[in-house]
């Protein structure tokens, strides 16, 4: 990419504060995973706490929707994976990159400032 | 065509009592067989003949083209304006009866009018048509008679 | 006066005065301030059909405002706005003239009373927006645009003769709810159903949005499919199919969405995902579930928007939105990044945003009309849309393996419009009262109890856990660049495969038919240049003595005939 | 003029309609003046546009009006009669004149040498009169008299065309032959009517010929006056003199004569067959389906492939009018109000499209001098508005919506259906498409192809433009409300069915 400066442009202060701090939750990810662990613990318990109006009867279960979440979205990557087994082609299949319909020069030159 | 004298003199004692018969049959078109289509031809006739006796160009002279060409119109407006008299009186378009007092005289003063515009336009467009054909050869030679 | 001047005209006059004005900010402001005069115009329209006048002994009505066609109306005029603004930069004038024009068609389509005046603007939004397609102006969006014409056109063809047969049965041609019972109701379904990319009919919607400009993505992704959806809400409120068409339709892109490459592409899947729920919505046809498919489609364009936005920016600033290529910006793009994030706990339904306000609407409608097994599909699909919507356009555009692109910030007028609508977005999500306002039945929903709350964070927050395990044991599936197949792999390779297959087959048999039956083709093309052409028998100047000939031919003709009735 | 005035003319105007631009022929002559012409022709076309105006609202309002010429009762003199059909008809053949006037300065300055300027304002002023006479009158031979009156004119308008080419003079010679057969056949029908009923007005036609409707003479003179108007409307195959005529005639002589000519034959047509005879006779039922219909359909298609093939474009859309006739015709050969009004819908509308057509290869004529395929390209941009006319025009020659080509072709799709004939819907439909390839050839030459070398012309004036886009837009504008002019052709084709008008 041509226009990429070799070295990262320095932000205002402001955003420059901001991507510091994004930085360092980057740099450790445990923190972050831990943050999220203790939270999801806490709404586990949250659902012992509260008094449920069940709309449809699964909602009932204890736990429907931790469980849910969780094994659902395994379920999804797990079925993706095996789709893409199926469908994957190399990524010229239908037309060489030349025709590709995304070419980027054009989004380059339309560049105005 | 000069050299035949006979025909030259009958010509010329003939064509005034064409013109004077197209004239009477003109005038009569109000009331018996007649009228302003017959009266053109026949002096239209008149016209066509002196010409064949006395060659196309003396007959230019006599009846100008130019002249004729403001005949022809001037006969067809006769007749549009005496149908616009009418209506201007009071009456239909061409209702002869509104043009003066007396039912019967408007209708005689109409016809000859109009019919006189119509014997105008007639003889100058047969004329007209002759001398436009005749003018795209030359006169007929003697010897072709 | 003014309250009857329909919104659409102002895209239609504005357009052409755009192109007088020289190219540059004027133009661009210019631009801006159609959608405004739109919007104050709607709010002026009292409710009602206007402008009714008579076309082929049919009645049409090109102004019919009423609490549906408002909330659409209102929402693709706003859309409009913080597209133009989103292309302020964009100094293609036939980007710029399509943009009018096809925000102008939809906007006209919305408001249509009759099903002529329908189908006048539904072509019209296909012919017009085709051009952002094309004015990515690579040989590839060439045929991409083709491809969608040829679709987007043929809906329309479909609706026309769905109208026709419609209006030939029941002699009206009014835009009212119908029965799904006969053909022509069928083929006007059938047209509404290409638009809203049903399963299967849903390729265009994957193949043409990634391939537009960066702004024009943006553009398209706000009014087609919603018009569609605004159409079906119109025409077929509580049709019992829609239900499990919809629920398909939230449920199969979830898989194609995890494993695309394109980051565009995920959305457009993700953009089919969503107008499932709007479908199960009109499908279900209580108050309730069309009053959670308008305000979803409200809420939906702006997200939807600003996820666009956001993949339009970094496309703009990197020229590409491939997940291969891409990571760690958020140290170049921080705002982008935010507005991203915000756009994604929106799509996502997280409290607080808008997407929470508006599907849970569909979802109790569902879990009340007593379909639970749909409503266990939707929640299912709830989950799916936090995957690839809400994890991994953030994730790895902005985050995971750094690709070390240092560009800059996206240019003014694209942060000045995304952080407008993810300020919308979370505007709507705070503070939901105004949307439910303006909905087509009154509401009577409080989305905030503890209880959705909750279990909403619960559903969400356990599925992110489960993406940093996968993601954490290297489970979660690495992004290549790759093509994935889909329904589209049966018109862009099956059929020409097929159809080169037979056409070479070795069959001398059919090889002979198709030369003989071309070598008709072409000798009847031939006869006809020949006795047609301008020295054929009818063609050629034909003499006097012939013509005269015909007429006594004719006359004998006439006499026989008239010989021949005594 | 006071109000009075004004309203005491209101009764006369069926003979001025007819009787003002007969005069100004004369007067037009010995004004002689090109200029001085054009502005008379130009005030005379728009009094007369006035005048029909005035008559169609007249008729819409109260009904059939009568007028008898000279204080003439009916059976004796002759009477002008106008209901709706012929109103209609009047609107058109004047509106198209004075369209077309305003254009012609400038057209007839560079198509026409200058010493016959004033001579073809006269004939263009008497083929207005002649039209407009075969329109009004209530009586079969001045039928024939006007007919001549508008023949030998519009034989004058088309070869005045051989300043440019010398083939206008052969096309305007054979026009006369057919011109003359036609119309001869048609005196002998009306001469043979009357041996039988012993009448000439029409009226009176229609109440005697019932009784002898298995009468020979009858049958024959029926044949001989719809041979006789169909020669005359370019029916199929008897249109072979119009490719010629269209092609050489001067640019504004086209324009009037394509708009309205074939379209008062037309008229006559209908008159004759629905109000003199009618379909429920056994011959004229046989007629209209084993003759009209088949070479309506025939002509549909033959012309408009013709029209493909060919490479000038002012004869591409002389078949493509050969085709349209072949529309109108059909619609008549249903014999039904459904039929009826779809051929008088497409009568007036055909007038508004072929108008604006011709108007616009009128520009192109002037400003590139050469309307082949080769003379329009890369006009798209070098005369934008021309071309946008021109093309605008041409969609609606194919029946896009929102154009009133869509209207003529739904109400004749409809007539159709209604009877249940799928096979002729579906003719006319093919014929609509195969439209699209002729009107498309022009748009590609015209937009997509590069001017040629070194030619450089500029946008037609706007003395030209401006009555083109007038007709452009009346294009668009009875094509979005057709309310109007379904509602008179409606009125008219009840009329016509009902019996006397």
């Amino acid at each position: 990419m041509s226009d990429h400066p070799a070295s990262p442009i320095t932000p205002d202060r402001a955003t420059g504060r901001f991507v510091r701090m994004l930085d360092w939750l980057v740099a450790n990810p445990m923190r972050v995973i831990a943050g999220l662990a203790i939270v999801c613990g806490l709404l586990a318990v949250v659902d012992l706490l509260y008094e449920k109006h069940p709309s449809v009867p699964v909602e009932a279960l204890p736990f429907f929707y931790p469980v849910f979440g969780f094994v659902i979205y395994a379920l999804v990557i797990f079925g993706a994976k095996t789709l893409r087994l199926i469908i994957r082609r190399r990524e010229d299949y239908y037309a060489p990159y030349s025709i590709d319909a995304e070419t980027p020069n054009s989004h380059m030159t339309g560049e105005q400032r | 065509m000069r050299h035949h004298l006979v025909l030259r003199v009958v010509s010329k004692i003939l064509i005034p009592f064409i013109i004077l018969y197209g004239l009477y049959v003109q005038f009569h078109g109000d009331f018996s067989p007649g009228g302003g289509f017959q009266a053109g031809v026949i002096v239209a006739a008149a016209i066509i003949l002196y010409a064949l006796i006395f060659g196309i160009e003396r007959a230019r002279q006599v009846f100008k083209p130019e002249v004729l060409l403001v005949f022809a119109p001037l006969g067809v407006m006769i007749f549009a304006l005496v149908g616009y008299a009418a209506l201007a009186l009071g009456g239909n378009y061409l209702d002869y009866d509104w043009l003066v007092a007396n039912d019967t005289a408007g209708q005689h003063i109409g016809i000859i009018t109009v019919e006189f515009g119509v014997g105008l336009t007639v003889a100058a467009v047969m004329t007209l048509i002759f001398l436009a054909y005749a003018g795209r050869t030359r006169d007929i030679d003697d010897e072709d008679w | 006066m003014l309250a009857t001047i329909p919104p659409f005209l102002v895209y239609l006059i504005g357009a052409p005065l755009a192109l007088l004005i020289p190219n540059g900010s004027l133009r661009s402001a210019f631009m801006c301030l159609v959608p405004v005069v739109g919007i104050l115009l709607l709010l002026d329209i009292p409710y009602g059909d206007h402008l009714t006048t008579s076309i082929v002994g049919q009645s049409v009505t090109l102004l019919r405002v009423d609490s549906l066609s408002f909330v659409f109306g209102l929402i693709f005029n706003i859309a409009a706005f913080l597209a133009l603004v989103f292309a302020w930069h964009v100094r293609d004038a036939m980007q710029q003239v399509s943009t009018l024009l096809y925000a102008g068609s939809a906007v006209g389509a919305v408001f249509c009373g009759d099903l002529i005046s329908l189908f006048v603007f539904w072509e019209a939004t296909a012919i017009t927006s085709v051009f952002l397609i094309w004015a990515t102006r690579t040989e590839g969006s060439y045929h991409t645009g083709m491809r969608y014409l040829i679709i987007q056109v043929g809906s329309g063809v479909i609706l026309l003769s769905g109208v026709l047969i419609q209006a030939s049965q029941t002699g009206s041609v009014a835009f009212d709810a119908m029965k799904l019972d006969g053909l022509g109701t069928g083929l006007i379904f059938l047209a509404f159903g290409i638009k809203c990319a049903f399963p299967l009919l849903h390729n265009w919607l994957q193949d043409s949005y990634p391939a537009a400009t960066a702004t024009g993505t943006v553009t398209l992704s706000a009014f087609t499919t919603k018009l569609a959806v605004y159409a079906l809400a119109r025409g077929f409120p509580g049709t019992e199919v829609l239900i499990y068409i919809g629920a398909v339709m939230t449920v199969f892109p979830i898989f194609f969405a995890a494993v695309e490459n394109n980051l565009r592409k995920v959305l457009a899947y993700s953009l089919n995902n969503q107008l499932g729920f709007m479908v199960v919505g009109i499908g279900v046809g209580t108050p309730l579930a069309l009053n959670g498919t308008a305000a979803h489609a409200f809420c939906h364009i702006l997200y939807k928007a600003v996820l666009f936005m956001s993949m339009g920016a970094v496309l703009h600033r990197t020229g590409t939105t491939k997940a291969s290529e891409l990571g760690g910006l958020y140290r170049s793009m921080p705002i982008t990044m935010v507005c991203c994030v915000i756009g994604a706990a929106s799509i996502s339904a997280f409290p607080l945003f808008s997407g929470f306000v508006s599907k849970s609407l569909i979802q109790s409608a569902t879990a009340d009309t007593g379909h639970w097994i749909v409503w266990l599909v939707l929640l299912f699909a709830s989950v799916g849309v936090l995957e690839h919507s809400g994890i991994k356009i953030p994730y790895f555009t902005f985050f995971g393996h750094d690709s070390g692109i240092r560009c800059k910030e996206a240019p003014w007028n694209m942060v000045t419009a995304m952080v407008l609508t993810a300020a919308l977005c979370v505007g709507i999500g705070v503070y939901p009262a105004p949307l439910y306002a303006i909905l087509p039945f009154p509401v009577d929903y409080q989305p905030y109890t503890v209880a959705h709350v909750v279990t909403q964070l619960q559903m969400l927050l356990f599925a992110l856990l489960a993406f940093v395990f996968l993601m954490r044991k290297g489970l979660y599936p690495a992004e290549f660049r790759a093509t994935n197949l889909d329904f589209d792999w049966i018109y862009r390779r099956a059929l020409p495969v097929i159809i080169r297959g037979l056409g070479l087959g070795i069959d001398t048999v059919w090889s002979r038919l198709i030369g003989g039956s071309r070598a008709m083709v072409s000798a009847s093309i031939d006869a006809a240049s020949r006795n047609f052409g301008p020295y054929g028998i009818v063609g050629r100047t034909v003499r006097v003595g012939n013509g005269v000939a015909w007429v006594a031919v004719l006359l004998l003709v006439t006499l026989l005939v008239g010989y021949s009735a005594d | 003029m006071t109000g009075a005035t004004l309203s005491g003319i209101v009764p006369h105007l069926p003979a001025l309609q007819v009787v003002v631009p007969l005069l100004a022929a004369p007067v037009c002559f010995l004004l002689r003046r090109g200029v001085i012409c054009w502005g008379f022709a130009t005030l005379v076309s728009w009094a007369a546009f006035a005048t029909s105006l005035v008559l169609l609202q007249v008729v819409l309002a109260d009904g059939t009006i009568r007028y008898e010429m000279g204080g003439w009762a009916a059976p004796w003199g002759i009477e002008y009669v106008i209901d709706a059909t012929n109103a209609i008809v009047l609107v058109i053949v004047s509106g198209i004149g004075s369209a077309v006037m305003p254009y012609a300065r400038r057209s007839v300055m560079a198509e026409i040498p200058a010493n016959q300027h004033g001579l073809y304002y006269t004939a263009y002023l008497l083929c207005l009169a002649g039209l407009l006479g075969v329109t009004i009158t209530g009586d079969a031979f001045n039928v024939f008299v006007f007919l001549e009156i508008t023949s030998l004119s519009s034989y004058i308008l088309v070869s005045a065309g051989a300043g440019m080419d010398r083939r206008a003079l052969t096309a305007a010679y054979n026009y006369l032959v057919l011109g003359t057969v036609g119309a001869t056949f048609f005196v002998i029908g009306v001469g043979l009517l009357y041996m039988v009923t012993g009448t000439l007005n029409i009226i009176d036609l229609s109440e005697r010929v019932p009784a002898l409707q298995h009468n020979r003479t009858v049958h024959v003179a029926f044949a001989f006056i719809v041979v006789g108007m169909g020669l005359k409307l370019a029916l199929f195959p008897l249109h072979t003199w119009l490719p010629n005529a269209y092609t050489y005639a001067p640019s504004t002589g086209t324009a009037f004569l394509a708009a309205t000519s074939t379209k008062v034959s037309v008229y006559v047509l209908l008159r004759f067959l629905f109000v003199v005879f009618a379909p429920s006779y056994g011959f004229m039922a046989l007629t209209l389906d084993y003759v009209l219909l088949p070479l309506a359909l025939i002509g549909m298609v033959a012309a408009t492939v013709a029209a493909i093939y060919q490479y000038n474009i002012k004869r591409l859309l002389a078949y493509s009018s050969v085709a349209q006739i072949g529309y109108m015709v059909l619609g008549i050969a249903y014999g039904s109000v459904e039929g009826l009004t779809a051929a008088i819908l497409h009568l007036f509308n055909h007038a508004l499209m072929k108008g604006a057509l011709f108007l616009a290869l009128g520009c192109i004529m002037l400003r590139v001098g050469d309307v082949t395929m080769r003379g329009v390209q890369g006009l798209g941009r070098q005369m934008p508005w021309t071309m946008a006319a021109f093309v605008t025009g041409g969609l609606s020659l194919i029946g896009v919506p929102l154009t009133v080509g869509f209207i003529s072709k739904w109400y004749l799709i409809t007539a159709a259906l209604d009877d249940g004939r799928w096979p002729i819907a579906a003719v006319i439909l093919a014929s609509s498409l195969l439209a699209i390839i002729y009107v498309w050839k022009i748009v590609e030459a015209a937009y997509l192809k590069e001017p040629p070398e070194g030619r450089v012309v500029r946008e037609a004036p706007l003395s030209m433009l401006v009555p083109t886009w007038v007709l452009v837009l009346a294009n668009i504008g009875f094509g979005i409300n057709a309310e109007f002019t379904v509602g008179v052709a409606r009125t008219a084709a009840m009329g016509l069915l009902g019996g006397a008008p």
